[in-house]
């Protein structure tokens, strides 16, 4: 297997991080203490639940469902707006960085600056495929995508866009993050989809459709991943589907400065810890000659 | 990952325990071990968390809108059950259990197994008793009532005092939180916190160990996946535990709003 | 298990068909031999492979690469054109229906009218991910769809219109097919994938990117077909990832009136007898019970 | 379904075999059957069926693109292999293996094996002779050359009259087309159809069974999947085989084109 060499300073879309793996948002996310965690067990940063204007329960139950290599979730953007902050606390100076939505772009800098001096930088949830009025909604629109950034690049962070896969093309989201001053995208979040209860007769989410996580989606994340990487000049955050160091290769050879690693923990907690051990070698090859040497 | 399944059951038999609490027995069995739990997925309502009452029922008591809904179903009706949950309690030779309300729930298939000797069990009133009889026959069975209308007068951590706590491996406990904190003192006082296994209840979203929404602090453990049940060493160092939790946002609830 | 009773006279989207068990497009369906080999084992109908204005050898290879549970492929369209008219001689009378793709409206009516006489119906591949200029390049463009349906539809033959997963929203390819006449949407095509040998550094596939089809698929297909049978008036058949006959019933549950089975071929030749087997029964639901039933 | 993986080799060396056919000798062997094939990914040029002439190496006749790229690498270059694919041979208890050309390079394993008694080689001349040594050890050889440059002067069909065919349970046969008809009609006659068991070669796009365009008339055999060894009696029933095969966009084009 093709392995890394562990490096000093490890940074991805201007942001420093103790290696290539990333906890992705809504993920454990909810409490610092959970964040923490992840760090412990191996996560060279982590994403915050995202959080957005004020709190939301979510939608009611099931929320998730776990298949065979899959997961579906339709959570709801549930969080405690601006009473995360003080889950920050224990988290002070780590690698963390705030998922975070809105309706609008004043929205989404209300909330990016309540993080101030709090986090490495912002990931914003343009992406969300079950979430009426936010997430994909934006996502889906260049426009939206291209003034959201900019209005939380002002905070002067590093801000990465996390895009749906569930458009036509999505090179076009990605070219209006650069275009609003992202210093990275990330791609991708959760693929639009439902199961159905035959013996119950209805769908398995409270809220009928979700997202579709986990090792199934892996190759359209993938395809993804290399045609943002080709598209445009800032870096690409690989996300969906990762579940071993091998895919953590493939996501880089595709173009990935580093990667989100989500429903993967439900195999095991220690899942980054695992992937980490099986990524970094002695003999391994430096980061910048893997990363999209997919393109030849 | 592997599948969870939501399978579909039918309700065989309600059980009318108490004014506010009832039994619904399923026309199919589950695998598991006391102080599992399952998610059960009220159609068109919710999803929430139970533990299981024996390997075909959950108790529920009536607090909100999908407890409601069940409230109202009748035998036939069909229900989605994922289980079983989380990591149940590890009896040792001798166990107590101490069940606070519906607390007994998780605790009740201890004794069906014949693995707990003698059971404390407190509740509100006379009328909220669960179980009286079914745990008479198969454990040493002790009762108190806030209100006195049946056994001691006050509250199950009296009872403590009344048994030789040393003598028993395995302490297991549900209930009130506030109720679970007064037993894990005792056990504690007595140098024997250990022993103790506190079955929790936190805000479940997923209920598979994905979501975080049940985290508890300060070591970020999943109530759903880690637990539900928690040693008492574990929650002594717990800043969270008796203190707050989180509601379905993930705001913090102080400890007197914690059932 | 839900199962079906077996009924007389099965149609849908104006198809007469042996039973709702349909194979898939480009699977086995180069030859008229291959084509009667899946009816004598099973199949209701067969979808023969997609046949254009004049003869394709398709992409270079690799052009199929097989997951666990997916299969991604980018056989880039390969057909003899009129060619193929020949091989249906073998298949008189027998429920085939032919797809057909083409670069604008007059190539799919061209294409249509050598198949007069000799089918029961089309479907229009406006879906192909991986066809420069035809295919998904068409099905992305509503009005366009809307024109190349219309075309088709003057042969008077019942005309299915094949949809891709990816677009924004695919209620609109499939209102645009109603409006031009379709008797019926198919849901879905392949989702733009990929994958990439970490050990060769290469895309497994020699056209880089391709579509991916298998059990990955079947939330992302289930969804779609929910999306569209409560958007339209026209059936809606399913398709993407069904591998048993409960996958069948849980499409059907969603809103399909028959189902077309691909990549499941890979696990038993004979999978069309196998789930028959399995979905039908004596004390079976008639399937109009069944069929959008999880809409409640 | 399974994956079938692409897996990475290395060329560890080329043996030149006669002016137009070299063997490849990879740094891994695949465990298979003699008559399986494998799907020979050439990187930025196409992928291209290849029987195995071992269990780590194919040998290759210099035809058009993929196979030109092929001869000009080098020893340390890399391929992505699938293999082992389709149905090899079912070799009986005394087998004569027939081969016109590099259809030896399948037939080679049945000797390695010790699983063939009786070799039958036809080619051209004698430059484009195949593993004439190694066979010669292994196997009963007799050899044919069109030009009559080496052993008999003419087809290979024709050192069929010098055997007794009827001694071999088992007769496997790989090589252009019309010399397997050959065979087949000779075995025919003989009444032993059956016996024979013949490798074919059609156009294939996927190599695993899916896309089609392998199919074999009149029953859609997939020469990749059901095949690509196949027995005579099947072959004497397909309007096909000897007449003529598809290319890669599936129209037809008659043997004399066929290999
Ligand atoms: C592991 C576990 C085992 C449990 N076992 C039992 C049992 O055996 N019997 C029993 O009666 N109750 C049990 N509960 C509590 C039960 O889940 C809640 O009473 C129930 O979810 C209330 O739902 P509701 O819609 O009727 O109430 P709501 O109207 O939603 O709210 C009432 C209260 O219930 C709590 N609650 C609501 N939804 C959830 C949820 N998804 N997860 C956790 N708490 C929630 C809230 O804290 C709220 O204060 C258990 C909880 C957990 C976590
Ligand atoms: C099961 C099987 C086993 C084979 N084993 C051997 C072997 O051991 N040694 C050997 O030298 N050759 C073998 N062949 C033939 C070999 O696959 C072709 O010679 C090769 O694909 C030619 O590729 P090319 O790009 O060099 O030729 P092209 O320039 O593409 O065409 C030359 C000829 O090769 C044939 N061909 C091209 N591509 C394919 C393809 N994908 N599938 C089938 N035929 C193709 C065409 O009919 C064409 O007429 C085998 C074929 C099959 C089906
Ligand atoms: C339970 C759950 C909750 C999620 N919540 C969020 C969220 O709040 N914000 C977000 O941007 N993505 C969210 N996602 C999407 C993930 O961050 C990630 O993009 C997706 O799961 C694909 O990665 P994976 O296959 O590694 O899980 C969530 C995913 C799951 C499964
Ligand atoms: C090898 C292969 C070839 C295909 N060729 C075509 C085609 O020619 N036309 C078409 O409309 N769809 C084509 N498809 C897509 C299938 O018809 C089907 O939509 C897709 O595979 C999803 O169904 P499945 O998961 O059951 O395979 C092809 C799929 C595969 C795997
Ligand atoms: S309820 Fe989701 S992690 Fe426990
Ligand atoms: S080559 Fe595709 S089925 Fe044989």
């Amino acid at each position: 297997m093709v392995t890394l060499i562990r490096e000093d300073n490890i940074t991805a879309g201007g942001i420093l991080m103790d290696n290539h793996l990333i906890l992705a948002a809504g993920i454990l996310g909810t409490t610092g203490a959970s964040l923490n965690r992840m760090l412990s067990n191996g996560a060279g940063a982590v994403v915050t639940k995202s959080i957005g204007p004020s709190p939301k329960e979510g939608h009611k139950g099931p929320c998730v469902y776990v298949m065979d290599g899959a997961v579906l979730n339709a959570m709801g953007l549930p969080n405690p707006s601006s009473d995360f902050i003080e889950e920050l606390n224990v988290l002070k100076d780590k690698p963390v960085i705030a998922s975070i939505f809105g309706a609008d772009p004043d929205e989404f800098h209300e909330v990016a600056s309540w993080f101030k001096g709090k986090v490495r930088g912002f990931e914003l949830n343009v992406s969300c495929p079950h979430a009426q009025g936010y997430g994909a909604q934006i996502g889906c629109n260049p426009g939206l995508v291209l003034e959201c950034t900019r209005a939380v690049s002002r905070t002067g962070l590093p801000v990465w866009v996390k895009l749906t896969p569930n458009v036509t093309d999505i090179k076009e989201s990605g070219i209006a993050a650069e275009r609003g001053g992202a210093s990275a995208v990330v791609a991708i979040n959760t693929l639009k989809a439902m199961r159905i209860s035959t013996d119950l007769r209805r769908p398995v989410l409270g809220n009928l459709t979700g997202g579709l996580s986990g090792p199934a989606i892996f190759p359209v994340a993938l395809r993804c991943v290399f045609e943002l990487y080709k598209a445009l000049n800032i870096p690409v955050i690989g996300c969906g589907g990762v579940s071993s160091a091998d895919n953590v290769i493939e996501m880089m050879m595709a173009g990935a400065s580093a990667v989100e690693i989500g429903s993967a923990v439900l195999d095991r907690n220690d899942i980054f810890e695992k992937i980490a051990g099986d990524l970094y070698s002695e003999e391994g090859e430096k980061a910048s000659d893997i990363i999209g040497c997919a393109h030849e | 990952m592997n599948e969870i399944p939501s399978v579909a059951v039918k309700i065989k038999e309600i059980i009318d325990e108490t004014p506010t609490i009832k039994t619904f027995v399923f026309d199919r069995e589950f695998e598991f071990s006391a102080g599992q739990f399952c998610m059960v997925w009220i159609l068109g309502v919710d999803e929430i968390p139970m533990g299981l009452s024996s390997s075909d029922s959950i108790t529920v008591q009536k607090v909100g809108d999908a407890t409601s809904k069940l409230f109202m179903m009748k035998p036939g009706d069909k229900l989605g059950i994922k289980a079983p949950l989380g990591n149940g309690f590890s009896p040792g030779k001798k166990v107590l259990a101490i069940a606070g309300g519906v607390g007994a729930a998780p605790l009740r298939p201890l004794a069906q197994k014949g693995q707990c000797d003698t059971f404390l069990l407190g509740c509100r009133n006379r009328s909220e008793l669960l179980y009286e009889k079914e745990l008479s026959e198969l454990t040493n069975l002790h009762i108190a009532t806030d209100d006195g209308s049946y056994g001691h007068h006050g509250f199950v951590t009296d009872l403590m005092g009344d048994i030789d706590l040393k003598s028993f491996d395995t302490i297991c406990v549900c209930g009130p939180e506030i109720m679970m904190a007064g037993v894990l003192k005792v056990l504690n006082e007595a140098g024997i916190a250990k022993r103790g296994q506190f079955s929790l209840v936190r805000y479940m979203k997923c209920g598979v160990g994905i979501c975080g929404s049940c985290c508890l602090d300060p070591d970020g453990l999943r109530v759903c996946r880690d637990g539900p049940v928690f040693f008492g060493d574990i929650l002594l160092k717990s800043s969270e535990f008796s203190k707050y939790s989180r509601d379905a946002s993930g705001r913090k609830v102080s400890a007197s709003n914690v059932h």
